[in-house]
């Protein structure tokens, strides 16, 4: 039995396991859960060589399945960041309904995901990406809220992705006669030019809705805000991933190989760049925070593309980086957000405030989630952004480095509020009973917590993984030219060392906390948040004197030109204007069995006129 | 051997012709019957497929009168398959309408029963008959008994579905007989294989004209575009089971003569324009006005509608992908939209207004027709890994080998109206709160109708995890349907020239 | 017997039969009573039977039995086939009516109507 | 903290001498006297250049300068506000009001001897006193300051029943924080 | 040995910039009472102010993050003067001057107002919450240009590295301000607004926000703040200094330029009233933007 295999029957075995387990015991269900994470993911790890592939045929299709360097990047992601939000998971959602049906989604999804890092041939591919369609779509609609307005839009974007992609697929096996991607990449340059430019915009239309770009981005807030947050951790860390697995295989392998791929690149990062000062600005105006985290996703997935988009080493470099780093952080995020939920019910940052003190290893995560986020030194989604910055300069992309670096320093205003919304603030007596999250819940988020900055201070752990990949796709070797272990260069060769700013950094630090505390630290005391200068007035107890309403007004009412269109107005109203025109088509079957009758001599007549149209 | 494929079309006759009167004796014969009678079918037609397909093709003469003189039955790869699907599919719907709500009582058993025995043989009929009249007749038998079936409730609407699915059937049998009459006025013959034989020499404004009259004539039963108008009718009031009787066999069985026409009959070799424009219409269409329809029948029929126009077009690409693709749509659907009726009909039941806005909720009381429910729609709009997806997968691979991508493209648009339609109503039924006011205390569905739709399950299951289960068989029927020369060996050569 | 009153006779039955099919056509697409409708898929159908049968004519035919002394009789015959075939047809056609007009009993006690622009509870 | 006994004397007077030519006010502006600050402290007077400045919050704020009467609905305020302020810290009462109520002597509302209340270091009287009189009292402040005279806050912390005792008097519902700086 | 000379050399470099910083503001103060027809405080009040609220007890704090907010400030201040080279061709220490590039020293500068506005959003005031908010709305305003305006000599001069672009100007002998005026005119204006000083001083506008930010800090918080903000001063001149006026050879010079470059906000604000958020908001995404693009055209063309 090949390895391969198994892991894949184990998955699905295990899904089915623990939603028919969860029938008899709730603790065998977790069990099984986890084990069935568990158990693959060290398979993977232990027992996959790179290269090593299984083959087989479907209705008479070569598939193969395998697993390369580039590939294994985004297993890191996919399985690191599933076993640690499934075993928050199995916390974060004790005692709700239907957990069965959750986790067998869950665990189906990151089969999909592993499947689609598999697949090395387009149709097990495109079936493990439908797999993963519709086990996500399960969950955005799994907690019941809004199902016809959000579930539906996500399907129908991602049907529209997947088929655009479908179609890409079929085009290319009429013309090449193969489904594998090696192939597909290989006689790519050879196509006729509508071709070359149709596969590749097809390809793209399926892997940016996933990847949530510009125009096809409306359903990722809805979807992202709706799933339950355990499972959002993998939806926006892991599962928009694979639209940028998919987006660097296009570009790399199709795109660059033609000519016109230049005026390719340039749209996508335009529209990657169009993607993330949009989602920022649009999480900046946000007051819930699932919606904030969803739009921050979608930003952050717009730089991602731009780094895909531009290409050159270190821009691919950037992005892988930061996809994983993404994953890890905003995966850690929407955990402290389901954290926040589970513990006070809401994620309205006008509702919940003060809960630094009870909930301090949540905030604790949340605020290194944040600084990597935020890209500030030296945590590791600084890395990412530093290796962007320099390639868009490096690239010549002058105008487009204003763009980014300003949703870049927009981001700030939004992850401030994140961590000011809940965490700081007036303590309200609402709020007093609310108490840290479990264990379980708490582990997984600290421990990417800590990965985000043990990653930033030493990126070549994960560059090394993805020079090994990029050279797959390619590339010449990255290693000591762009980074080292704990060392970066740009294309010009200046560098930015990252050790010895942390031992700074650390140092600074505790001889401040040292020079500052030391003396005094007993002698303070904590008053409460109602014990502050307000004028000499004394808050009442059930007064809320947090600032948390119009937080950003006065930034949103001079960016307001900005965001004064939406786009999701013009998807609705052309929805409406097809449903208009299908229930008006619809109208032809009147009911009325005459008219039933005269169809059938039109139809006849029709026929007879148009007989030598027909048979030529 | 266990008999021969006249056996397929008499023994469901005759037992059409027994029911009433085994019933005097003992009432639940009526019941019993016609599942001894189609499962004894469907063994007879699997075992007779396999032995065609380790054979070779089967012609039987009828009372001796060899062919082109006599009607003769053909068994072959192609029809073998169909003719095997559909007693499947009717043994199907016998084992879930066993106890249907509705026929508990005798009478309505009986009537029922009768009916779908005649179905079954007018369809089987249509199928392996290798004679135009004689197709007209069992077109005619399928008919009537459609009609009948279509009216079975007497509550409802449903008099009026039959009458104007019988409106349109009369007129439709009127030109299939004025073609017959064209055919047989040039050629002389009713036999199909000689007249594939001789189609050439017929003057071609006889042949077109004849042609168009065919299509007029078959197109009511393979419902497409201007001649369905009964069809989403039909399916909304007749009983459930018969809504999958349609879908699963009087539709193959128009289908199948339609393409045995065109193929074979005229012997059209290449892509056949008028196929894949009236499929694509009959596609947009149906699928369109499937998205804004209150009825889950009602929706669950235009869904059919479609599926049927996407057959047609792959059949017209009249390449052996095509019509391979085009087999492996018709045997998805044969399987998945009973799964369909079945599930749906049990959902309707608990609705009072039959309404896909009162099915709130009902996936936690309900919870295996539900799911069936949704596994049937995630398999029809062909998400992977279920049986739907192949299918779609070789007709759009058909339609790229041929450079269609405008088909493509509008296959795939009008895919995701289906996915918006379908999933409105999973949605519903799972995510939305049960609402006493709209829905009555649900019917839990009886076990031996759980048995026909986990059976229905379990193959869309094994077809998508394997496809290559299907594949070898439906490569043996397209190639049969392709290859018009050893059909017209196959029959004439069991025929000596009579002499007097 | 020449052999243009072949044709012409020819000639005649076909018009009369598509006369007849048009005159069914009329009435089913026009009529609003159900009944007239079923009475015009009756004339289609007799007309259909009239062509059926008027292709199958020879001037003077013979009964098609065959009977000893009448060995080379059938270039004489009259085609059988078309004969059985009407005959089929008949007995559908009268199946089909016999459906029909339950149908229309049916209907009319469920609408009180014959109307069939009335009877339109199933659209869209 | 100034009279602290551990300290040592050289520090002491430095950090007095510091003190004492870094006066950061919060004015309690709800007198008549508020009016005189602005000219004290702007370019006629020139108040900064004696390092006196104004502080936004009593966080930050080194001297109370309590300008005028105070009411029994201010004075709370005025409590409060003294209490948040940090060590070292300094009270002035400002106009005649503050020492023996002034010109609202008789009135039933208005407290008549701030010292009662808080512990008033530098008192600066008149009604109203000229902004040279402010620059006198802040001088006189430095002055105490400088020789470590100004215990008030010592005093306050010392005898703080009998201060909290007063205060409620007036004001019977004061939220009393625990004051133990 | 070499550890202890570079810990010597930091600490060194941050006397210097408290120092200077320090001075700078007692100055600017005495030069606004000059300018307000007064006397002002001495030139080394801020020294006493600071010692002063050194000496200060800090009873009470909100939470630790409120402890941590100052730390941060002081943190991004002194590492970010590590990265920034005070004098040309290594005449100071060096300390961290090649470990990071401009890029990493701009997110680097953002670390303490961060940190910061997390201690104020800690004490739970809302004044302290509304400044911030003011302070990250302004913070994206005038980041633009200054952006734009290094990205423009970046890409022209094809480093991103500080002590590459003092390379540049001691190669070509011309200070960057006169060979791309276009970076220098758009940073400038950027400056006016990372100072802070009116009419942007939206941040802590004392009459409407009761100072903002820090209005529940005092004492050694405040303290810490203000001698970081002191060297953060510093440093942001420095940094001026050495990308547009080609460094210092010694400390005379690098205090003249410094000072003459602080003139312009403190000049500019001395008389000017505050801007509204949004105003200031759109007064950099006004000339300062179009001298930025023109830089980056500038730049992108010669």
């Amino acid at each position: 039995m090949e390895i391969i295999y198994l892991i894949f029957i184990l998955f699905l075995s295990g899904a089915i396991a623990t939603f028919l387990l969860g029938k008899v015991s709730k603790r065998l269900r977790d069990i099984a859960f986890i084990t069935t994470l568990v158990v693959p993911s060290v398979l993977f790890f232990t027992q996959i060589n790179i290269g090593q592939t299984v083959d087989f045929s479907v209705l008479g299709i070569h598939l193969s399945w395998g697993i390369t360097n580039f590939s294994y990047i985004f297993a890191y992601i996919v399985l690191g960041l599933g076993v640690l939000a499934g075993i928050y998971a199995v916390a974060a959602m004790k005692g709700k309904e239907n957990l069965g049906f959750f986790f067998f989604n869950y665990i189906l999804s990151i089969m999909a995901m592993m499947g689609i890092l598999f697949s090395r041939d387009l149709i097990s591919f495109f079936v493990f990406w439908e797999i993963m369609t519709w086990s996500s779509y399960l969950m955005v609609v799994f907690t019941g809220k809004d199902v016809q307005k959000v579930g539906i839009k996500y399907f129908i974007f991602s049907a529209i992705g997947a088929y655009a992609m479908l179609m890409a697929i079929v085009i290319t096996y009429s013309l090449t006669g193969s489904m594998m991607i090696s192939n597909l990449i290989f006689a790519f340059p050879d196509f006729e030019f509508g071709m070359q430019i149709l596969i590749p915009v097809l390809l793209l239309i399926g892997f940016g809705v996933k990847s949530a770009m510009m125009p096809l981005h409306v359903w990722a807030v809805g979807s992202y805000s709706h799933s339950p947050m355990a499972y959002t951790a993998v939806f926006s860390g892991a599962l928009s991933k694979m639209g940028i697995y998919g987006m660097i295989i296009v570009m790399a392998g199709l795109v660059s190989r033609i000519p016109e791929g230049y005026w390719f690149r340039e749209v996508i990062a335009w529209m990657g760049a169009i993607t993330a000062v949009g989602g920022t600005l649009w999480a900046v105006a946000q007051d819930d925070a699932k919606k904030m985290l969803a739009y921050s996703s979608v930003a952050q997935l717009g730089y991602i593309i731009i780094g895909i988009a531009i290409g050159t080493p270190l821009a691919m470099l950037a992005s892988l980086f930061m996809a994983i780093l993404h994953g890890m952080f905003k995966g850690t995020l929407f955990m402290a957000v389901g954290a926040i939920e589970k513990q006070t019910g809401t994620t309205n940052f006008t509702e919940v405030t003060g809960l630094i003190r009870k909930m301090p290893f949540t905030f604790l995560a949340s605020l290194m989630s944040i600084i990597a986020l935020a890209g500030i030194p030296p945590l590791g989604g600084f890395i990412g952004k530093w290796m962007l910055y320099e390639s868009v300069i490096g690239s010549n992309h002058y105008l487009l480095i204003i763009v980014i670096f300003f949703s870049s320093t927009a981001a700030f205003l939004y992850c401030y509020k994140f961590l000011f919304g809940f965490f700081l603030g007036q303590e309200e007596k609402e709020w007093a009973h609310v108490k840290e999250a479990p264990a379980m819940m708490v582990v997984p988020m600290v421990i990417l917590a800590i990965g985000t900055f043990i990653f930033g201070v030493f990126p070549g752990l994960i560059l090394n993984p993805i020079d090994a990949g990029l050279q797959e796709l390619g590339y010449a070797v990255t290693q000591g030219r762009y980074w080292e272990m704990s060392v970066l260069f740009n294309e010009w060769g200046d560098t930015v060392v990252l050790q010895p700013i942390l031992y700074t950094i650390l140092a600074v630090f505790v001889f401040f906390l040292a020079f500052v505390l030391t003396k005094n630290f007993k002698k303070t005391r904590y008053v409460s948040t109602k014990d502050i200068s307000s004028s000499g007035e004394i808050p009442k107890e059930h007064e809320n004197l947090t600032f948390s309403r119009g937080f950003f007004q006065p930034f949103l009412r001079s960016v307001e030109p900005l965001m004064r269109r939406k786009i999701d107005p013009y998807y609705n109203s052309f929805g409406r204007g097809m449903e208009a025109i299908f229930d008006f088509v619809r109208r032809i079957y009147t009911g009325n069995g005459q008219t039933y009758a005269l169809y059938v001599v039109v139809f006849a007549l029709l026929l007879l006129i148009f007989k030598d149209r027909l048979w030529g | 051997m266990v008999g021969s494929p006249v056996l397929l079309i008499a023994i469901p006759l005759l037992a059409a012709f027994l029911i009433p009167l085994l019933g005097i004796f003992w009432k639940e014969l009526v019941r019993i019957i016609p599942g001894l009678v189609l499962g004894y079918l469907t063994i007879l037609s699997a075992s007779l497929y396999i032995d065609v397909l380790n054979t070779g093709t089967i012609v039987e003469t009828i009372a001796g009168w060899r062919a082109p003189w006599g009607i003769n039955l053909v068994f072959s790869p192609l029809t073998g398959f169909l003719a095997t699907l559909m007693t499947f599919i009717g043994f199907i719907i016998w084992l879930y309408s066993y106890r249907f709500k509705r026929n508990v009582e005798f009478e309505a058993a009986k009537k029922y029963f009768i009916f779908l025995m005649l179905l079954v043989a007018g369809s089987i009929g249509i199928v392996i008959t290798g004679d135009i009249f004689n197709q007209f007749v069992f077109i005619e038998i399928v008919g009537i008994s459609a009609y009948a079936l279509t009216a079975f409730y007497t509550g409802r609407n449903s008099a009026e579905a039959a009458f104007k699915y019988l409106i349109m059937g009369s007129l439709s049998a009127s030109a299939l007989l004025i073609a017959i009459i064209l055919i047989y006025s040039q050629l002389g013959t009713l036999n199909m294989a000689e007249i594939a034989a001789n189609i050439h020499n017929m003057p071609p404004q006889y042949r077109v004209t004849a042609m168009i009259f065919f299509i007029i004539g078959i197109g009511v039963e393979a419902e497409i575009f201007p001649l369905n108008g009964w069809a989403p009718d039909a399916y909304t009031e007749a009983p459930g089971p018969v809504g999958s009787a349609f879908a699963g066999i009087v539709v193959k069985a128009g289908i199948y003569a339609m393409v045995r026409m065109m193929f074979t009959l005229f012997d059209i070799s290449g892509p056949m324009q008028i196929l894949i424009i009236i499929g694509m219409i009959t596609l947009v269409v149906a699928e369109t006005s499937a998205l804004r329809q209150v009825q889950l029948k009602r929706m669950l029929a235009y869904s059919s509608i479609g599926q049927m126009g996407l057959v047609l077009v792959a059949f017209g690409m009249g390449t052996k992908a095509g019509v391979f693709a085009a087999l492996f749509l018709m045997l998805n659907h044969a399987i998945i939209k009973p799964l369909l009726f079945f599930s749906g009909s049990y959902l309707v039941f608990n609705s009072k207004e039959k309404n896909i806005s009162e099915m709130s909720g009902l996936g936690k009381l309900m919870p295996f027709t539900a799911a069936f429910f949704a596994l049937g729609s995630f398999a029809i709009v062909g998400l992977p890994p279920f049986a739907g997806f192949w299918s779609k997968l070789s007709v759009l691979t058909a339609a790229a080998n041929d450079g269609l991508l405008l088909i493509i493209a509008i296959v795939l648009l009008v895919s995701i109206v289906e996915i918006v339609y379908y999933f409105r109503v999973i949605n519903r039924i799972y995510f939305f709160k049960f609402d006493k006011a709209t829905s009555v205390v649900p019917h839990k569905p009886r076990v031996n109708a759980l048995i026909a739709m986990a059976i229905l399950a379990i193959l869309i299951l094994v077809i998508g995890f394997y496809p290559d289960s299907v594949s070898e068989i439906l490569n043996r029927a397209s190639e049969d349907l392709l290859n018009t020369p050893d059909y017209i060996k196959n029959v004439l050569s069991t025929g000596q020239s009579l002499t007097y | 017997m020449n052999i243009e009153n072949i044709e012409i006779i020819r000639i005649g039955v076909y018009a009369t039969s598509i006369l007849l099919i048009l005159i069914g056509l009329y009435a089913v697409l026009t009529k609003k009573s159900l009944i007239k409708i079923i009475i015009g898929l009756s004339i289609i159908d007799g007309g259909i039977h009239l062509l059926l049968i008027g292709i199958g004519y020879i001037k003077n035919g013979t009964a098609p039995i065959f009977s000893p002394g009448f060995e080379n009789a059938s270039a004489q015959m009259v085609d059988p086939v078309p004969q059985a075939l009407v005959l089929t047809a008949i007995v559908i056609g009268f199946g089909v009516t016999a459906v029909a007009l339950a149908l229309i009993i049916r209907l009319y006690r469920h609408h009180n109507t014959l109307k069939i622009d009335e009877i339109k509870n199933l659209k869209w | 903290m100034i009279n602290d006994k551990n300290s040592q004397k050289i520090v002491d007077i430095i950090q007095n001498w510091a003190r004492k030519h870094s006066i950061w006010v919060l004015a309690y502006g709800t007198g008549c006297g508020a009016i005189e600050i602005p000219p004290t402290m702007t370019s006629r007077y020139d108040a900064e250049r004696l390092g006196v400045r104004g502080a936004a919050t009593p966080r930050q704020a080194d001297v109370l300068l309590v300008t005028g009467y105070l009411t029994t609905k201010t004075l709370k305020r005025v409590i409060r506000v003294y209490e948040q302020m940090q060590d070292p810290k300094f009270v002035i009462g400002f106009g005649s009001c503050t020492i023996n109520g002034g010109m609202y002597y008789d009135s039933y509302n208005t407290i008549k001897l701030l010292d009662k209340y808080l512990p008033v270091d530098v008192y600066i009287n008149g009604c109203m006193p000229r902004p040279e009189a402010v620059l006198a009292g802040f001088g006189k402040l430095q002055e105490i300051i400088a020789e470590g005279r100004a215990n008030g806050a010592q005093k306050y912390k010392d005898n703080l029943e009998w201060y909290k005792a007063n205060q409620k008097k007036i004001i019977p519902s004061l939220l009393t924080t625990d004051y133990n700086w | 040995m070499d550890l202890l000379t570079n810990i010597l050399g930091a600490i060194a470099t941050i006397i210097l910039a408290f120092v200077v910083g320090m001075s700078y503001g007692g100055i600017v103060r005495k030069i606004t009472a000059r300018v307000h027809n007064r006397l002002g405080p001495p030139w080394y009040q801020n020294f006493i102010d600071a010692y002063k609220l050194f000496g200060k007890t800090t009873a009470i704090h909100h939470g630790w993050m409120q402890i941590m907010g100052p730390a941060f400030l002081m943190v991004s201040s002194v590492v970010t003067l590590m990265f920034v080279p005070v004098l040309n061709n290594g005449g100071w220490f060096t300390n961290l001057n090649f470990k990071g590039d401009l890029i990493f020293l701009l997110y680097l500068m953002v670390f303490g107002p961060l940190g910061m506005a997390l201690g104020a959003g800690q004490t739970g005031n809302p004044n302290s919450a509304i400044g911030v908010t003011r302070g990250l709305s302004q913070m994206v305003g005038f980041e633009i240009p200054w952006v734009m305006a290094l990205v423009a000599l970046m890409i022209q001069f094809n480093t991103t590295t500080i002590t590459g672009l003092m390379d540049v100007q001691q190669m070509s002998g011309t200070w960057l301000m006169f060979s791309s005026p276009f970076a220098f005119i758009a940073a400038v204006l950027a400056m006016l607004g990372m100072f802070r000083y009116s009419p942007f001083d939206i941040v802590g506008a004392p009459t409407e926000l009761a100072s903002g930010p820090v209005s529940e800090n005092g004492g050694k918080f405040l303290f810490t703040m203000m001698s970081s903000g002191s060297i953060f001063s510093f440093v942001k001149l420095t940094l001026y200094v050495d990308l547009f006026m080609g460094g210092a050879d010694n400390l005379i010079i690098l205090l003249i330029k410094t000072f003459s470059i602080y003139m312009i906000p403190v000049l500019y604000g001395i008389v000017s009233p505050r801007y509204r958020t949004e105003q200031a908001i759109r007064f950099f995404w006004g000339w300062p933007l179009f001298f930025g693009i023109l830089a980056i055209l500038y730049a992108a063309i010669f």
